[in-house]
């Protein structure tokens, strides 16, 4: 055989030949580029990889951009590719992973995550939406919240207590579930910043056959923790310097005079240094995990991206009051995607305050860190050995 | 020193602004100006003006107020802040009022006092004692606090026939509402109009200065009475908020957090007084006085609002929980009458501390 | 009766007219003092007061002052006047009274306080230090520490424990001792600042009668609480403005505008406000004080006066690189009283690092503030109803 | 963009220098230098020149040096920090080296290399790239650091006649030792006198500036060794002292604290480390990379000696325990080749943002 690079210029060629991206669909090109192998090659043959390692991947796009050809769209099905994949080909059964992996890469079908609820956010395994399993099928009841994409999204995951018995993180089970069944219901979740970029979930009787049931009954918390994981892996890659709110503020800075001042200006140069440090730590990061030393770093540079975040677009709105009086628009909008920046000052402003709470409130992280990476004695757990149904809420 | 503490008839006070707050508003239709934003007669401002009659707190009782002062009126601005109240108490009732106070005007006076009428200063909301610039040329000035719905709109000019304050009637100008952060506080363009000269020269800049430093020294009671409501409110939630089979108050990060934040809120009290007792002694220290007080309570404002949708956690950050309505106040409210940083510029040379 | 005032007057001339303060002693004089009832005048007649409210305190001051006339050496015998004084008046018996408190207040005795044990810092109620009852007389063995003035003290108060099978709390007692027996053994403790400012105490056999035991045996953490609560109210005093480290570096300041850069401007002017916002605070809780209507300020405002001596001074070490590199004297000295503000930026800085720590650690201030003021749950007490023998040290 | 990680060679490297440390240096001797100064020849000078040779980093093997580099000679400085070693290296084996490399310099450099002699440029120790001034007139220059007990002094001087630096030998001058706040790296006033010219004008002045530079690059290393130390010890402390029946490092507050330090100490190794490697690469982002490092990981070193007293608690405030050596350490150099103030002061016009 020849060596991988050479084997998968050839593939990428092939591809490009039989799919010219400026002709087919974005789906047929992407289907297509699943079928080859092309789609994450680190996954098996038939689910669109070719069993390589996974730096490999990196060189499949770089040429893909090179091209011109479309990758799928990470924005619109973030969830689906960066978590659900990865899941469904770590623990999946054969049939799901032929079912869901292709539709999920061509972005036919759009996933969101049902994993929050009211009385679950920083203690995720509170879960309380119960599935009750009756021949080979599972009944839904329940409600879940900040499920982003919801409304346009064909399918879900979900974590479900199926046991109450037990303790919390024994009782959960994890599922696949249609966002079709007539017993959801998505309602847009207005956000402080005006928009509804999340949803609340309702879901009355919702049905979903056993095939669906990802891992075992009961093992639904080390499930999701492998989708978590995944999400959290997703920051270690590196970005250019200034990427990000404080690249916004310098721009605005050197454009406009005005706004300058000697106060100001250390204030800007603090965040710029921090800023500049983070990306610096995360390149570092990149670089280990290139060579197979993955840190533990990860946790801790969301905090920083929180507090930079917060503190960075605050500042914004203080050197030009005159502006960061103002706001863009309150009108509630249901976006597809989340843009951080791409607003105005006093949007970019509110929606941070989000930074420090999704994906692991900096709480919780903080939690991480001094007990995973540095050791400290954990948090006593009042909820431990105790059945679900006996724990106070 | 001066007192610092709440006489009786304060407390009273207090009690009767906020039993009327508690009445008239709440958070759903305040939340409700975002989408419809409403001019301000409603009921908690009638409540204010013609059952409590608070907004003559500052004009004395032989030109139709109450003739009580800035302590008093800081009481109100505690609990305003309190409410996020979405009334126009500190543009009309302190600064505008306070403008015509101190050029002895008459005609309009009462029915400000009587909160018949309301009144804003026409400079951008972030000018501040000792740095403003009326306006010139044609330009709409803007962003203007308290212009939206008021009757009377007190604007400086200059032109080349020197400084004039001008008092023109709302109707005979465009206030053109602005898309505000803080829309409990709409923000306006307000065109230029002639009007009727109140004063020209010094004597006119000296009353606009008084307007400035009076909303300065009380918009930091406002801040207080905020940080403090987001304060309670926080703990309140954290002591009710069950994850881990607990509840998150009892855990030490947060615990610790907040009396970190009960220290601030206190010291903001202190200098919020101060501020308002200086304010009301024509104290020498007064210019020190408001400085500080601007400097520390907008920022401990902010912070108190911060941490107060940080540990809501993602209730904090919906659109239904009322904490937003705290946070979009608090932050502009930063910027109004002299951002922090601009105030430690002020500060310094006041206290014999310059570069 | 006349009116407290009048004859307060009346008093002071009198004692003023009896004991010229040019031509007696101090010591003469303090006593003198002490037996017109003008030592505390909310003191009852006989210990040193008349049984007036405590505020005339004030003005017998004032007046003693205009007047020339010494008071006690507080900065030598701070302890004895600030702490045990209040102590055994309020619940040391008559013997104890009429023995101790009119040498106290005349500084013929110095006090010190044996409370902190190696083992027993932020955790102060786990004193190991073990008192024996024998007859008439209590025999101590054990190791005190952080003891200020052991070395020049006559007597000191201690606690101790008196019975390890109760709960921490309920087996200490408290008493009064005298340094000189000869079961005392005092080191100087060096610091960080090269000053050993404080004793590491050594008690093998220590004898006590049980007339000097202060409350009832297996009472001492509720008499220490007593002592303890006089030391926290000394901080309601209010102060001039820039009293304290903001003064000293707006001083210097002003002297040398060397120093001076806009970013240090601001870096400044933070902390002046920061310092004067705590002034305002203490002047509002001595006015408080005043009308009866004492507020839980105090803890909270020893956290802000810790941290603004430590950024002060940090700060000041900045602005003047040539000097902050440089420091006054390492020789270990043994000073009579601590001056927070007599040394160089060097030593003051070291020394400020104390100030989060003696007298309530900042992490045990912001527990009473949170559990006390703000009345959130309290840390789960792992040895809450355990016999002292049996709980983990 | 540069690697940023270490070779298996560095790993090696280092390990040997904690083993040298660790062999020849104990905090109780350190801290007798605070009341018995002592001259550079401790064994673990001695450890690190003789057996380790890593005064020779820097120097290329044909003038008698290793041969290696910044990165190296960093992790040699990260070991130093962690020990808080009270030895030359910074000012001798990296600064003064790379003033007389950057020369061309060969009769003293293979001695300098074998730690047989030691130097070091005399400039007030608060001196950065950029912004220094040679001596001038007769007044001894101070503070100066790695002068007491070195050999050879390289003075940077300006009269009449123009820039020079000169080579003098300490025997031919007085080095007055000065109380140090750190005398870990005591610091002097030396006596100008006059020496062999090794360099003028220009060239004078780039090798006077390649030594700044290379001082500042990897005293940032040298922090982060000892931030990194101040964050371990300090875990390990919290985590075996008992208070209230338990560790308390279990108490929630402490841990997040240690977790927010954890991320500043970390994100300081990735700043040292792109300043070393900067500074090997001769990158032209070296000056944004050398301010980044040196603003940054200044104050994380002061930081996590200062959470290090606190957590240590009364124990942390005595002479007994080591702690406050790193606090010494940390905050002179913090002070050392520019405050973090300075650094942030000259980074701006390097990413284009001025005032």
């Amino acid at each position: 055989m020849s060596d991988p690079k050479t084997m998968l210029r050839q593939r990428v060629d092939e591809l490009l030949a039989t799919h010219d991206p400026a002709t087919v669909s974005t789906t047929e090109f992407l289907g297509a580029r699943f079928d080859a192998g092309l789609a994450w090659v680190h996954f098996p043959e038939g689910h669109g990889g070719l069993g390589l390692p996974q730096e490999y991947n990196d060189l499949v796009e770089t040429w893909m951009d090179e091209a011109g050809a479309p990758g799928p769209e990470r924005s619109r099905n973030g969830i689906g590719l960066g978590m659900v994949a990865p899941t469904i080909m770590a623990i999946g059964t054969k049939e799901q992973q032929e079912k869901y992996l292709r539709p999920l890469y061509t972005c036919e079908e759009i996933w969101c995550q049902l994993f929050s609820e009211p009385g679950a956010g920083s203690d995720l395994a509170a879960v309380a939406t119960k599935a009750v399993l009756s021949g080979d099928t599972w009944t839904v009841d329940g409600q879940k919240v900040w499920t982003s994409g919801a409304h346009h999204a064909k399918r879900a995951i979900l974590v479900a207590r199926t046991d109450i018995e037990v303790p919390k993180h024994a009782g959960l089970t994890y599922f696949l579930v249609d966002m079709e069944d007539p017993g959801i219901e998505v309602r847009p979740l207005r956000q402080i910043t005006g928009e509804a970029e999340f949803n609340e979930v309702f879901l009355n009787g919702v049905t979903i056959p056993d095939a669906d049931r990802v891992g075992e009954t009961g093992e639904g918390w080390r499930v999701a923790t492998t989708t978590l994981n995944n999400e959290r892996v997703a920051i270690g890659s590196g970005a250019d310097r200034e990427a990000g709110h404080i690249g916004v503020l310098a721009e605005k800075w050197r454009k406009n005079p005005a706004i300058r001042s000697e106060a100001a200006y250390h204030e800007l140069m603090h965040w710029w240094i921090e800023a500049e440090v983070t990306r610096l730590t995360g390149e570092r990061l990149r670089q280990q995990l290139e060579v197979g030393q993955p840190g533990p770093e990860g946790s801790a540079m969301k905090l920083a991206f929180a507090t930079q975040a917060q503190a960075i677009t605050g500042l914004a709105i203080e050197l030009d009051p005159d502006h960061g009086l103002l706001y863009d628009d309150w009108t509630m909008h249901r976006p597809d995607s989340t843009d951080f920046l791409g607003r105005d000052v006093g949007f970019r402003y509110l929606r941070a305050k989000g930074n420090s709470l999704e994906g692991g409130s900096s709480e919780i992280l903080r939690n991480v860190v001094a007990e995973r990476v540095l050791g400290l004695p954990a948090e006593q757990r009042l909820d431990k050995g105790i059945p679900f149904k006996d724990v106070p809420r | 020193m001066t007192n610092l503490l709440y006489t009786d008839i304060e407390d009273a006070l207090r009690e009767s602004v906020r039993g009327a707050m508690e009445r008239h508003l709440d958070p759903h239709s305040t939340t409700g100006i975002y989408d419809e934003p409403k001019p301000w007669e409603s009921k908690a401002w009638q409540s204010l003006t013609e059952e409590l009659g608070v907004a003559g707190l500052l004009v004395p009782e032989d030109s139709g107020g109450v003739g009580a002062g800035p302590r008093e009126a800081a009481v109100v601005l505690e609990e305003i802040g309190r409410a996020v109240a979405p009334v126009p108490y500190l543009t009309s009732s302190v600064i505008a009022t306070q403008v015509l106070l101190q050029l002895g005007e008459s005609e309009h006076i009462a029915s400000l006092a009587a909160g018949e009428t309301t009144a804003a200063l026409v400079l951008p909301w972030a000018a501040r004692p000792g740095h403003w610039s009326p306006a010139q040329g044609t330009d709409p000035v803007k962003p203007v606090a308290g212009a939206v719905g008021a009757d009377l709109l007190l604007i400086p000019v200059a032109d080349a026939g020197g400084f004039q304050l001008q008092l023109v009637k709302a109707a005979d100008t465009t206030v053109d509402p602005l898309v505000s952060f803080d829309m409990t506080r709409p923000l306006a363009a307000v065109t230029l109009a002639s009007g009727e000269v109140l004063a020209t020269g010094e004597e006119a800049q000296r009353a606009v200065e008084a307007g400035l430093q009076a909303g300065a020294a009380l918009l930091a009671s406002e801040q207080y009475g905020l940080a403090r409501s987001c304060l309670e409110t926080t703990v309140d939630y954290v002591k009710n908020r069950i994850q881990f089979a607990r509840p998150i108050g009892s855990f030490q990060a947060i615990k610790h957090r907040l009396a970190d934040l009960y220290l601030e809120v206190t010291q903001a009290g202190a200098a919020a007084r101060y501020a308002a007792a200086a304010l009301a002694d024509d104290d020498p220290d007064k210019a020190v006085a408001i400085s500080v007080a601007q400097a520390y309570c907008s920022d401990v404002a902010v912070h108190a609002a911060e941490e107060a949708v940080q540990l809501h956690g993602g209730n904090g950050m919906t659109w239904e929980y009322p904490v937003h309505l705290y946070l979009k106040r608090a932050k502009s409210s930063q910027l109004a009458l002299g951002t922090p940083e601009k105030h430690r510029q002020d500060l310094g040379p006041l206290v014999n501390i310059t570069t």
